[in-house]
């Protein structure tokens, strides 16, 4: 369901000329990009184009060397990863990180405290606070999990604890939504299973998601970019990339024509 | 009634009948509960850091001596005439330890890990310094006393017997334990065991790490000023002693060998601490080197602590290999008993010739009297020693082997 | 740590067995509480020693009233707290006097637990007997009735140095440095009154105090010492901090006289060497070289104990069983408030001279030496060559001072 | 006047290459190996304890070598049998395994040596003045202590920054796994780096037995402060660790020489204090008086405004 083309969709989360180097090395060097509100964008392009970084930049994580970035029009570069999650930017990690020595169900109902209102409460008992609880089986149940709820987290499978990265991830109710890798080491059926379960969690939302599996990146995504040396050489349809020749020589070393 | 106001309901009764045991009803035996009683409420206090929130600190007693010295002016003002029965005297530690908690707690818990026990070591030794400095408030070295029966009677009681001030201290451990788990089962509760495992993954999830490490430290600075101010009462005395670094240190052992993981371990490793402390130090004067044996121990073999050995052999019942593991037992332990006992014997005959020559050479362990300036105990206790623990080391795989087979069978069945 | 003898197994094993070696007759159960681990645990097992001898030279004499003494030892490491269990449990195992030493802290708040527990158990009261805390308060505003001291207070010792000065023109400037705390602060009031009274004309020029037991380095403050040009230094350091400081002096060659309460401690002269020939002086009821001939006790203490560090070092300890002893007979009975009032304004001969048990605030009066340390003494200290030798004798009816105790007696 | 400060300075100093001598070893294991070793001021004691054995046997000159290889027997074997096993536990199981350590070491020196302080004189051997400075004259063995101190640094400095077997063993701190597939032999690497931490515990236990006071009771007097020059310093920085412990030793020695409190800057300045309140007793603690606490506020202040230290590369 997206707006027709011609009525421009308010921007959900806008980078403008965003520049970050480690010391003296540029890695980011002036990045743009505007991803409307509902659109699944991937960002794609080598090992060391840095990818992962610009995800750091725009979760908070690291603070841009210099440029902007705005999220549903609000100034966001800079400021601390709790603010920015408050205000509805949600990411996943590559490297699963979640909470080992909590349950399943914990490690869920911790990620939807926030946005229901309850903050630092000590004063209430959190088996009574129904939205919560509620939220949380919602989630377990579409991340398949809800029959391990009471597992240790620590003790899942790859998969299952990839699939709770993303659960934790989306719990929030977070408007938008960044995955980092989140099909990496998966089989065959497993990425296509998480395929639908992102298409089916980022259906009203705005998906940002970082892949190197092409068929995940062609089937989900409605944009892409394309991230060589910290730029971004092109940013297109799906199909229009898939013959731009800058996108293949930066894969496939010198093109040959 | 639900499951857990059951074991509160049991929890009661235990403690109401304990002082009534054949073999506790002496003096000095209840003063040994109550003291366990005061160090639990301070092992629950410390338990909600360490095991909780991860956070390792090594200045906790200043909030139980800095709750101590409130109450024990508060009951000093008592006695000079505020109508306030003694029972309630612990709320007076609670507020200081709260109200100190909240200052330094802002300016210690911007980090965790080691910069965190760096800063409560260092906080810990400057405060204790500065209080002996400040005799008015502390009473330097011989500390501030008051008294607990120059108050108005609570229903009928002066507070004056032990057993009465044993009841005051088991009502505020019972509360003290409903109050704390309590805790953990609220919002702020489960974010510190999410900060314990994954301080970096609680900023993306909407909260401030720090923010929550301030909150809990607050609340655990409140629980160990409530013991403070039940040592006040217990003692009559309050001094510089109340927030020296071994008391901190006394804390880090009971928590740690009692078993961070679990909410009882504190209370377990209030128990066995205290008991060594106060009573084996009566028989031997090894007692501190037993101690530290046992601590690494626990630390290098067993981190669950005593309650998670108590959770692992509960497991275990319920498995197969339950026979096997038994049978392993029976063939280790005599070889444990006799390294233990070898090891033992050759540390007090060692003692008695450094520290007490004037007792004379001649001494009775395990009922065989022995005389230290002759050679044989020495071979013996070495040859002892060094035979059990040979022993142990070869029995020691079919014990391993026994634990693999029920762990299995606890892994597939979960 | 129990004397062995009586702590095997369970309690009741024990008193078995005493029945069974023959020990018979009932036993008048003294506790001694004083630290046998930890840091100061040299001294405590020090005194240990004497109260033990002196215990079995009266037992030996057919005890009192025919009741044998029996020593319960327990280990207080020093702490106010760890006292308190200790005194719980000395009462319960029928304790009538509590025997003590180290450390004012603990002896204020032994004396206030005895106190309440007195007053809450009319007939199980136990006496204090204090033969080594000498902070003034214990026989001053915080005296009571339980409470007995056996060795001169703070005020007292400093009164003793006063007299020693009085003719000695070559002290003229002098530096106090002291422990950061009641006691330390104590010595520096005391101090600062006498040399008011008895030396208007010295000037203190400087006055220190540092935290207990934690400088490990004393060599700034022996700088300051000498800057201030002083030449005699009084403090009231004890154990570590007496043996740093001496040892600090020594390195950096200061020339003061030394005017110490616990200078002869053990280790001490070991420290200072030969340096405090002629300027390292003490105030005690006894030293090795008080008269020309060892005490009949002393030569049966180095029998019993031979290890090089043993001294009889506690004379005060012989005097306060010599007063037990005394006041039993008096009283003709162990009950404690009986001994209690025997005790109060018992005269008895020493030795050393007559020495009297003060009624209004239980302090006893006995006689003060000033000595200095010398080469040229008969006896030394831990065989080091070197031995006190007496300045000045004070006579024990002189040493008394006023006193604001104003204690509740019994009915 | 004039006296007062060359004293200041040169006791401070010493105090202060003390310092460094101590925690040096501490700073070499914990900057290569993350381990906060609260039993390295109980290896110190066993060095002091150690070389008043062997000087006793054998004079002091072979016990200025033995001690400190007997120390560093000890600590090869605390990472062998002890540590080893708690490495992959974390960060924290090795601080509490070290906490525990630090105990059973105090005990048994007990076991073996008695309670009581151990006469540990200077031996005849380097007991002279070395020079003579207003009037008093310096021991040689504060010289000696001195020139070892400084020895060390060097020491230290050199062989970790520009050795090769220095880059690897920083390597292995960070990367054990890789630096292990590259052929070293990552856990032997360990052993070696914490005997040579308590090596120099050792050495400066020699020398530090006679300058404090050799009693089981020295590690627990000493504990606190070592951590305090290591933080301060900059975790994992030796030149850190050493301007630490030189500023440590003076801002000691001279705060004590200053015998002023708040009040007399108040009264100074005009202000007046309330007798008789517990907050005057607050403003007339002389400085003098908080000297020996300055170092822990020092700690806590440095830890609050750059967890860093002075020149350190990282926080934990």
């Amino acid at each position: 369901m997206h707006e027709p083309e011609t009525a421009q969709p308010p921007i959900a989360l806008e980078l403008a000329d965003v520049h970050k180097s480690f010391g003296a090395t540029p890695v980011i060097r002036g990045v743009s990009l505007a991803i409307p509100r509902g659109e699944r964008h991937a960002i794609i392009g080598p090992n060391g184009a840095g990818k992962s970084t610009l995800f750091n930049l725009m979760s908070g994580r690291l603070a841009p060397t210099r440029g902007r970035i705005r999220l549903q029009g609000e100034e966001i570069a800079g400021k601390r990863p709790f603010r920015i999650a408050r205000r509805g930017l949600s990411r996943s990690f590559q490297v699963t990180n979640i909470f080992a020595r909590m349950t399943v169900r914990e490690n869920v109902r911790c990620s939807v405290l926030w946005s229901l209102g309850y903050r630092y409460s000590f004063l209430r008992s959190i088996d009574k606070l129904r939205d919560a609880n509620e939220r949380t089986d919602e989630t377990l149940e579409r991340i398949g999990l809800a029959s391990r709820r009471d597992a240790l987290a620590g003790v899942l499978t790859y998969a299952e604890q990839r699939a709770l990265e993303i659960g934790v991830t989306i719990a929030g109710g977070a408007k938008v939504i960044l995955l980092d890798e989140p099909t990496a080491g998966m089989s065959r059926p497993e990425t296509e299973a998480a395929v639908e379960l992102i298409r089916s969690v980022s259906h009203d939302r705005t998906l940002v998601m970082v892949e190197h599996d092409m068929s995940v990146v062609f089937g989900l995504a409605d944009r892409v970019s394309v991230l060589v040396y910290g730029e971004i050489v092109a940013s297109d349809t799906p199909e229009r990339i898939r013959a731009h020749d800058a996108v293949r020589s930066a894969y496939l070393g010198a093109s040959d024509a | 009634m639900r499951a857990s106001s059951r074991i509160w309901l049991a929890a009661a009764v235990m403690l109401a009948l304990l002082p009534w045991v054949p073999g506790l009803q002496s003096d000095s035996a209840r003063s040994l509960l109550t003291q366990m009683g005061i160090a639990s409420v301070f092992a629950l206090s410390y338990n909600l850091l360490l095991g909780q929130t991860g956070l390792l600190s090594f200045g906790h007693a200043l909030y139980f001596g800095l709750g101590g010295y409130a109450s024990i002016h508060f009951l000093r003002a008592i006695n000079a005439g505020l109508p306030i029965p003694t029972p309630f005297v612990p709320l007076a530690g609670a507020a200081a330890g709260l109200a100190f908690g909240v200052v330094f707690g802002a300016l210690t818990t911007r980090r965790g890990g080691t910069v965190f026990a760096l800063i409560s070591l260092g906080l810990g030794e400057w405060v204790y310094a500065s209080t002996l400095m400040l005799p008015s408030f502390s009473g330097g070295e011989s500390g501030i006393t008051a008294s607990r029966t120059k108050a108005p009677h609570w229903l009928g009681l002066d507070f004056g017997s032990q057993l009465q001030v044993y009841y005051v201290t088991a009502f505020w451990l019972l509360a003290s334990a409903v109050l704390l788990h309590a805790f953990m089962r609220t919002p702020v509760g489960r974010l510190a065991n999410a900060v314990r495992d994954n301080a970096e993954r609680v900023e993306f999830i909407g909260y401030n790490p720090q923010r929550v490490r301030f909150i809990v430290f607050s609340v655990s600075a409140a629980f160990a000023g409530l013991a403070g101010g039940l040592h006040a009462i217990n003692y009559e005395i309050v001094a510089a002693e109340a927030l020296s670094a071994t008391r901190s240190g006394a804390v880090l052992l009971m928590v740690y060998i009692g078993g961070v993981h679990h909410f009882v371990g504190a209370i377990l490793g209030a128990i066995a601490i205290t008991w060594l402390q106060v009573s084996l130090s009566d028989y031997t004067t090894a007692w501190l080197l037993y101690l530290g044996l046992l601590f690494m121990g626990i630390v290098a073999f067993v981190p669950g602590g005593l309650a998670g050995l108590a959770m692992m052999h509960l497991a275990a019942l319920r498995t197969h290999a339950l026979p096997a593991i038994a049978r392993s037992y029976l063939v280790a332990l005599p070889f444990a008993l006799v390294a233990s006992i070898g090891a033992v014997t050759l540390i007090e005959i060692a003692y008695r010739r450094a520290t007490q020559p004037e007792a004379g050479t001649l001494m009775k362990l395990f009922w065989i009297p022995m005389d230290t300036a002759k050679p044989w105990p020495w071979i013996g206790a070495a040859l002892l020693a060094a035979a059990g623990a040979f022993a142990l080391y070869r029995a020691w795989p079919r014990v391993a082997s026994a634990w693999a087979e029920a762990g299995e069978e606890m892994h597939a069945r979960a | 740590m129990r004397v062995w003898l009586h702590r095997i197994g369970t309690g009741g094993l024990a008193v078995a067995l005493l029945a069974f070696a023959g020990l018979a007759g009932a036993q008048f159960k003294m506790a001694y509480i004083d630290p046998l681990s930890g840091g100061a645990a040299s001294a405590g097992v020090n005194s240990q020693k004497h109260v033990v001898f002196f215990a079995d030279r009266i037992n030996a004499a057919g005890g009192l009233n025919g009741e044998k003494i029996e020593i319960l030892s327990y280990d207080n490491k020093v702490s106010p707290q760890e006292s308190l269990i200790a005194l719980k449990k000395a009462i319960d195992e029928g304790a009538r006097i509590i025997v003590q030493g180290n450390g004012s802290s603990v002896a204020l708040a032994i004396t206030d637990a005895v106190l309440k527990h007195n007053e809450r158990n009319p007939g199980k009261e136990v006496l204090f007997f204090n033969y080594a805390a000498i902070d003034p308060a214990l026989t001053n505003d915080k005296c009571n009735f339980w409470h007995f001291r056996f060795d001169a207070d703070v005020d007292m010792k400093m009164a003793a140095f006063g007299d020693a000065m009085v003719n000695d023109k070559s002290i003229r400037k002098v530096y106090l440095i002291n422990q950061d705390y009641s006691f330390g602060k104590a010595v520096a009031a005391a101090a600062h009154k006498m040399l008011a009274q008895k030396r208007p004309d010295v000037q203190i020029v400087g006055e220190e105090l540092h935290p207990l037991q934690k400088v490990q380095d004393f060599s700034p403050y022996v700088a300051k010492i000498k800057a201030s040009g002083a030449d005699t230094v009084i403090t009231g350091n004890w154990s570590n901090d007496m043996l740093l400081l001496v040892k600090a002096g020594k390195d950096a060659d200061l020339k003061v006289k030394w005017f110490t309460y616990y200078g002869g401690g053990l280790g001490s002269v070991p420290a200072i060497g030969r340096d405090g020939v002629g300027t390292l002086k003490q105030v005690t009821e006894h030293h090795k070289n008080v008269l020309p001939t060892l005490l009949p006790e002393e030569e049966a203490f180095h029998k019993r104990y031979t290890d090089k560090s043993d001294e009889l070092y506690y004379w005060r300890i012989r005097n306060m069983f010599a007063m037990l002893d005394a006041a039993a007979k008096k009283a003709k009975s162990n009950d404690p408030i009986k001994l209690a009032r025997a005790l109060e304004g018992l005269q008895l001969d020493t030795p050393l001279g007559p020495m009297q048990m003060r009624a209004d605030n239980h302090q006893l009066l006995q006689p003060l030496f000033v000595s200095t340390l010398s080469d040229k003494a008969r006896f030394d200290v831990e065989h080091t060559g070197l031995g006190f030798v007496t300045d000045e004798k004070i006579d024990a009816a002189k040493t008394a001072l006023p006193t604001t105790c104003k204690m509740q007696r019994p009915s | 006047m004039k006296e007062i400060v060359a004293f200041s300075l040169l006791n401070g100093a010493v105090y202060g290459l003390l310092l460094f001598m101590l925690s040096s070893g501490l700073t070499l294991i914990f900057s290569l190996m993350g381990v906060l070793n609260f039993a390295h001021a109980s290896v110190f004691m066993l060095g002091a304890y150690f070389s008043w054995q062997i000087s006793r046997w054998v004079g002091f000159w072979p016990a200025l070598v033995v001690a400190p290889l007997l120390c560093a027997m000890v600590g090869a074997a605390i990472e062998r049998f002890g540590l080893r096993r708690v490495h992959r536990q974390g960060h924290v199981a090795e601080i509490l395994f070290t906490f525990g350590l630090a105990y059973v070491i105090g005990e048994l020196v007990i076991m073996a040596w008695g309670r009581n302080p151990i006469e540990n004189h200077v031996p005849a051997v380097i007991d002279f003045a070395a020079f003579r400075v207003f009037g008093t004259s310096y021991p040689f063995y504060k010289v000696l202590m001195m020139g070892i101190s400084v020895a060390m640094f060097a020491f230290l400095y050199v062989a970790f920054k520009r050795t090769r077997l220095g880059l690897i063993i920083q390597a292995a701190l960070t990367h054990p796994q890789m630096v292990g597939a590259l052929g070293h032999d990552v856990p032997r690497l360990f052993v070696l780096v914490f005997a040579i931490g308590s090596a120099l515990a050792g050495l400066a236990g020699v020398i530090g037995g006679f300058a404090l006071l050799t009693e089981p009771n020295m590690a627990a007097n000493l504990g606190p402060i070592v951590f305090v020059v290591v933080v301060v310093g900059g975790l994992g920085s030796i030149p850190g660790a050493f301007v630490a412990s030189m500023l440590i030793g003076l801002l000691q020695t001279f705060a004590v020489a200053i015998d002023y409190s708040w009040l007399d800057l108040f009264r100074a300045l005009g202000w007046k204090v309330a007798p008789g309140s517990m907050l005057r007793e607050v403003w007339s603690v002389k400085l003098s008086q908080a000297a020996p606490i300055l170092p822990y506020v020092l700690l806590v202040l440095m830890l609050i405004v750059r967890p860093r230290g002075f020149m350190g590369t990282r926080e934990t």
